[in-house]
């Protein structure tokens, strides 16, 4: 074991947070809660400082010093927002909402009517024979389950029949999606624990080369 | 053109083995940008003859506001390339453009374009598609909608997540245990966590209605605010206003998994009876819902986030599946109005699958590709 | 209580301890792996290899660390071909903690004897543009115009000070994009809001639950390829024959992995022994 | 003016942002990056009000002595010390830099704090491949397959287990088969469902039908 960076303060903090949060899978203990409640103040502070510096200073006040006044409104929505503070006229925070959500919902209609209505739709025009069995029998795969998975999705009818039929198919090629998202994901996740097994024995303790 | 000839006839003259500049690049065409916003020139022209590994090396753009007048140089482009959009010249102004071919022997220009001028378009002729699919699939929600005002019966086949609402707010009752609602990460400006606090409308009145306890922990500052009216207006809706408080609603971090911490924290040690999660999820969902489901807590999940669906499905009792999250806040109301728009959202369906089916049988056949009329740019 | 009873109910803390060792016990073991090259990671690698010198490429880091044990090893590698091929860099994140992230990778690629000999000068061979605020708008407005999005770069000094950025205005004089991603904005947001408005090549490098909702645009062309997580970054350092951290990683990988099929066949195999006999 | 004019705005920016997707023409053109901006501004006002409530919560944990109120003294201490830090120790707005007191904080405190959490992934995801992956019916013993084929085709283990087989058929193959097709279908069917589900709310949304957010009616 390497003493000096066993020892450097911050190398010291880092692995008691560390072994902290790891204690919480044996059972929970007061090393936990203070390592939750310290993570929920610095979290908190931490991006207060981050919006302060990169969202009110440059998209705020940098604009104002630069001359554009067209974001007073946004500033002002911004004070709107701050009235929830005065009981009486907290009821104008709702414009201030109205805003982000009407805008919200104006962008999200229009990008995913683009992209995940119809580019996907055209992403799935796919011949079905393409001049080689491998890449057929995949379009045909990929054009079967779009269209089943569509039909689980009807709200409006009742999966019965040849109907209900498709509707299963759907469910199977959801049911592949899944599992494959989560057989893929294990990796990730496994990924990060090494990353923080690698802090462990190889930064602080110096047991890895 | 002589010019180059007769320095490359001296070099070669000289005896020295030197590479010769290449042809220039040839016939440069320049106009306005379509369908956009003005402040731009497109540009193409033919290759440099020369065109190839080791000798051009590269192209300039140069831009001048008379044919003969100085040229600057505005931009480049790889070697290969015949094209370039110029996003510096002003409205109403003439411009004209010439192409320098680069080589280690030294550079080529091509001759002027004719004069050009670039103004701000007021339609993008390439999104009339995008127009009429926007139309169509409105129309057809817009339509049900209508349709379903007037009274007509519409059926709305069973969704075993949202059945399930009332069963989870029962038995947190009669365990006497909290309900903890979690709208997502996403602030306001994601649909999903607006889906989600919708649907905790209707939760939040459920547990009124059965005097259940309700904990709404967020992490988002305008998330709070908006679940708090939400909150109090579902409490005044079941005629219970006096016992909503402001603090069912509270704020933690912003920070993704300093929130994760805290709620675990939070589900270890009060033990809720039922969890919902609804919104916008990413790596958070399987540490909330093992835990969750660790305390023996009922839950009942939804996202549109595809990747975390697997581990809802797996580590909950009951999953709301991308639309279908959507769907929850009609469902619940029974508002006619609202189910009528699932109605046209199954046109919506309804009109993909075809355009998919028609598309691939033209492809197949080789008549026509369809897939063509579904590109927006 | 038999065996197999007890066995279905194990305490998770047991599933929990395995797992560790599993992961740790490799750190000190050193056997060797082999790795194919998958066709989405040989794309980027070609495309990257075929660009000429002194082409501009822009790497955008849009993750934090605690992503890092997946991605770190993959902005290293590609920041280590972009130099071995003298390609000019422009770094940028779309996360607040991306451009610093990117800062340590250069700390560490810039050790390499090779890339010290060439003696790469910031601003002139690469330049950081640090973060701003905006999300999938920031993409949306570099298309437009670089310097608007960023007028400054990660230390603050004004990009069109920077040699480098003088004569780039927006993707057009990009040959190549390459973004690290671990969510939310990320390779979804520059496929939609930057190649299909823009038209640029795009390459991406994504943890492995982001790359199987991005692998379709791989095979609709939108991407060039992809990274797949840990996995992708080994395959990358296999094909490149830089070797950084991913390729020794992979042997935890390999031995979690076993254990958790392996606790999938114990699960499995006690449910149906018990099958008939649970009320 | 409470409940109309929201329902105006809201209907007025749901407008505009569709009709800019069509029309190029200034202000349009620039109407999307200056009302993203915006709704940033209100989202950073916004934290105030969540800063605030945080500290309200703890210190009531505090002063009525409620059970773990010690803790809530860690939390109150933990915002306030970095935002002080990061404020006015870290050099203003060079304060991500390495070498900044705040950077100190975010390595040696806030960083590890954050990626164990993550890391924790690791564990639940094997503690629920075991209860979740048994193959109950058709469709449970679907996931499990596919999932087990990924897990292996991902590391060198699927390699050892299938090298045998031509190439093409390793599991390795089958799990980027299983991507390139079956897991793309479900993939395009879940994101074409999410289109609609979002046109239609936000149509709701946007003509007032649905209208919970601003608190009801």
């Amino acid at each position: 074991m390497d003493a000096n960076s066993f020892f450097n303060i911050g190398n010291l903090i880092a692995g008691i947070l560390t072994i902290g949060i790891v204690s919480f899978l044996y059972k929970d203990n007061p090393l936990y809660k203070f390592c939750e409640a310290l993570f929920v103040g610095i979290s908190a502070g931490y991006w207060l400082v981050i919006i302060i510096f990169t969202v009110i200073l440059p998209k705020l006040y940098d604009k104002l010093v630069s001359q554009e006044y067209v974001y007073l409104v946004g500033g002002a929505f911004g004070v709107l927002m701050l009235l929830r503070l005065v009981p009486k006229i907290s009821w104008l925070s709702n414009w201030a909402l109205a805003f982000v959500v009407g805008s919200t919902a104006g962008v999200n209609l229009i990008g995913y009517m683009q992209s995940n209505g119809m580019n996907q739709v055209k992403n799935t025009i796919l011949p079905l024979w393409t001049g080689a069995w491998g890449s057929s029998i995949g379009n045909l795969i990929i054009v079967v389950g779009t269209f089943c998975g569509l039909v689980y999705f009807f709200f409006s009818k009742e999966h019965k029949g040849v109907f209900g039929g498709l509707a299963k198919v759907g469910i199977l090629f959801l049911m592949v999606t899944f599992g494959a998202a989560f057989g893929y994901t294990v990796m990730s996740r496994m990924s990060l624990l090494i990353g923080r097994m690698d802090f462990i024995f190889g930064a602080w303790w110096g047991l890895i080369r | 053109m002589k010019k180059i000839l007769v320095s490359s006839f001296l070099f070669l003259a000289a005896g020295l083995i030197q590479a010769q500049v290449p042809a220039p690049p040839t016939d440069v065409k320049a106009y306005d940008t379509p369908d956009d916003a003005g402040n731009s020139i497109s540009i193409e022209w033919v290759m440099s003859a020369d065109d190839k590994e080791g000798v051009v090396t590269g192209y300039e753009i140069l831009r001048s506001e008379s044919p003969q007048g100085e040229y600057t140089r505005v931009g480049d482009a790889p070697r290969g390339t015949n094209s370039y959009i110029d996003s510096g010249p002003q409205n109403g102004k003439d411009y004209f453009y010439k192409i320098r071919a680069l080589s280690a022997a030294g550079p080529s220009d091509s001759e002027p374009s004719a004069a050009v001028q670039t103004k701000a378009q007021w339609f993008k002729r390439n999104r009339v598609n995008g127009l009429v699919a926007l139309l169509l699939l409105s129309g057809g929600i817009l339509y049900f909608i209508r349709k379903a005002r007037s009274g007509k019966e519409i059926y709305i086949r069973k969704i075993a997540g949202i059945e399930a609402v009332e069963e989870a707010v029962g038995r947190a009752t009669e365990m006497g245990r909290k309900i903890v609602f979690i709208p997502g990460i996403q602030d306001m400006d994601n649909m999903q966590t607006i889906a989600g606090i919708t649907i905790l409308g209707h939760v939040a009145r459920k547990a009124a209605e059965y005097e259940a306890k309700l904990e709404v922990p967020v992490s988002r500052a305008l998330v709070m605010v908006a679940c708090r009216e939400i909150t109090k207006q579902a409490f005044t809706a079941a005629g219970r206003p006096d016992a909503y408080k402001d603090d069912m609603v509270y704020y933690i971090t912003d920070d993704q998994f300093g929130y994760t911490a805290a709620l675990d924290g939070l589900f270890v040690r009060e033990k809720p009876a039922a969890i919902f999660m609804q919104g916008a999820f990413f790596a958070e969902s399987l540490i909330l819902a093992e835990t969750g489901n660790y305390i023996g807590a009922i839950q009942i999940a939804g996202t549109a986030q595809p990747s975390q669906l697997p581990f809802f499905v797996a580590a909950c009792d009951y999953t709301l599946i991308g639309e279908e999250l959507f769907a929850a806040s009609a469902y619940l109301s029974k508002d006619v109005k609202l189910l009528g728009s699932l109605k046209g959202q199954d046109v919506g369906k309804f009109l993909m699958m075809a355009a998919i089916l028609v598309g691939v049988i033209l492809t197949s056949l080789g008549v026509y590709d369809l897939s063509r009329i579904f590109t927006v740019r | 209580m038999d065996f197999w009873q007890k066995l279905l109910a194990v305490d998770r803390r047991v599933i929990f301890a395995l797992v560790a060792v599993a992961i740790i016990i490799p750190f000190f073991l050193n056997f060797p792996i082999k790795i194919t090259v998958s066709p989405p990671v040989n794309a980027v690698y070609d495309y990257i290899e075929k660009l000429p010198t002194g082409s501009l490429v822009m790497i955008s880091c849009d993750y934090d660390p605690p992503s890092a044990p997946e991605l770190q090893p993959m902005t290293e590698t590609m920041l280590k071909h972009f130099f071995l091929k003298d390609l000019k860099v422009i770094i940028l994140g779309l996360w607040p903690q991306g451009s610093v992230q990117a800062n340590i990778a250069l700390e560490v690629v810039m050790r390499d004897p090779i890339l010290k000999a060439k003696n790469l000068k910031y601003g002139v061979d690469y330049v950081n543009l640090g973060f701003t605020a905006g999300n999938e708008f920031v993409i949306i407005r570099m298309g437009t115009d670089i310097h608007a999005a960023f007028p400054v770069d990660f230390n603050g000094t004004k990009i069109a000070e920077l040699p480098l950025m003088q004569n780039v205005r927006n993707f057009n004089n990009i040959a190549f994009v390459f973004n690290v991603s671990a969510g939310y904005p990320g390779t979804y947001e520059w496929v939609i809001f930057g190649v299909d408005r823009y038209r640029f090549k795009l390459g991406a490098g994504n943890t492995a639950v982001q790359a199987p909702l991005v692998s379709p645009y791989v095979q609709s062309g939108q991407l060039i390829g992809l990274l797949g997580g840990m996995r992708g970054a080994a395959e990358y350092e296999e094909v490149s024959h830089y070797f950084g951290k991913a390729m020794g990683f992979m042997r935890s990988q390999t031995f979690s992995h076993a254990v958790v099929i392996f606790f999938i066949i114990v699960g499995n195999l006690a449910y149906f022994m018990t099958r008939g006999k649970r009320t | 003016m409470r409940r109309e004019v929201p329902l105006i705005i809201t209907a007025a920016c749901g407008f505009i942002f569709i009709i800019q997707f069509f029309i190029p023409h200034p202000p349009l053109n620039r109407i999307q990056d200056v009302f993203n901006d915006w709704v940033n501004i209100i989202a950073g006002f916004a934290i105030v009000l969540g800063i605030l409530n945080l500290l309200r919560v703890n210190l009531n944990k505090m002063s009525k002595k409620s059970k773990g109120w010690p803790y809530a003294l860690f939390t109150i201490l933990g915002l306030l010390a970095y935002v002080v830090i990061g404020l006015a120790f870290s050099g203003g707005r060079s304060f991500q830099n390495p070498g900044t007191a705040f950077y100190w904080v975010y390595i040696n405190l806030f960083f590890p704090l954050n990626s164990t959490m993550f890391a924790l992934l690791a564990f639940f995801v094997a503690s629920a491949s075991y209860r979740a992956f048994r193959a109950r019916n058709k469709e449970a013993t679907l996931l499990l397959i596919a999932a087990t084929i990924l897990m292996l085709g991902r590391v060198p283990l699927g390699e050892y287990l299938s090298g045998w087989l031509p190439s093409g058929w390793r599991l390795a193959d089958l799990s980027d088969w299983i991507m390139d097709f079956p897991q793309t279908a479900g993939q395009r069917a879940i994101m074409m469902g999410i289109a609609l589900g979002i046109i239609s709310t936000s149509l709701r949304i946007i003509l007032g039908i649905e209208r919970t957010y601003l608190g009801g009616d």
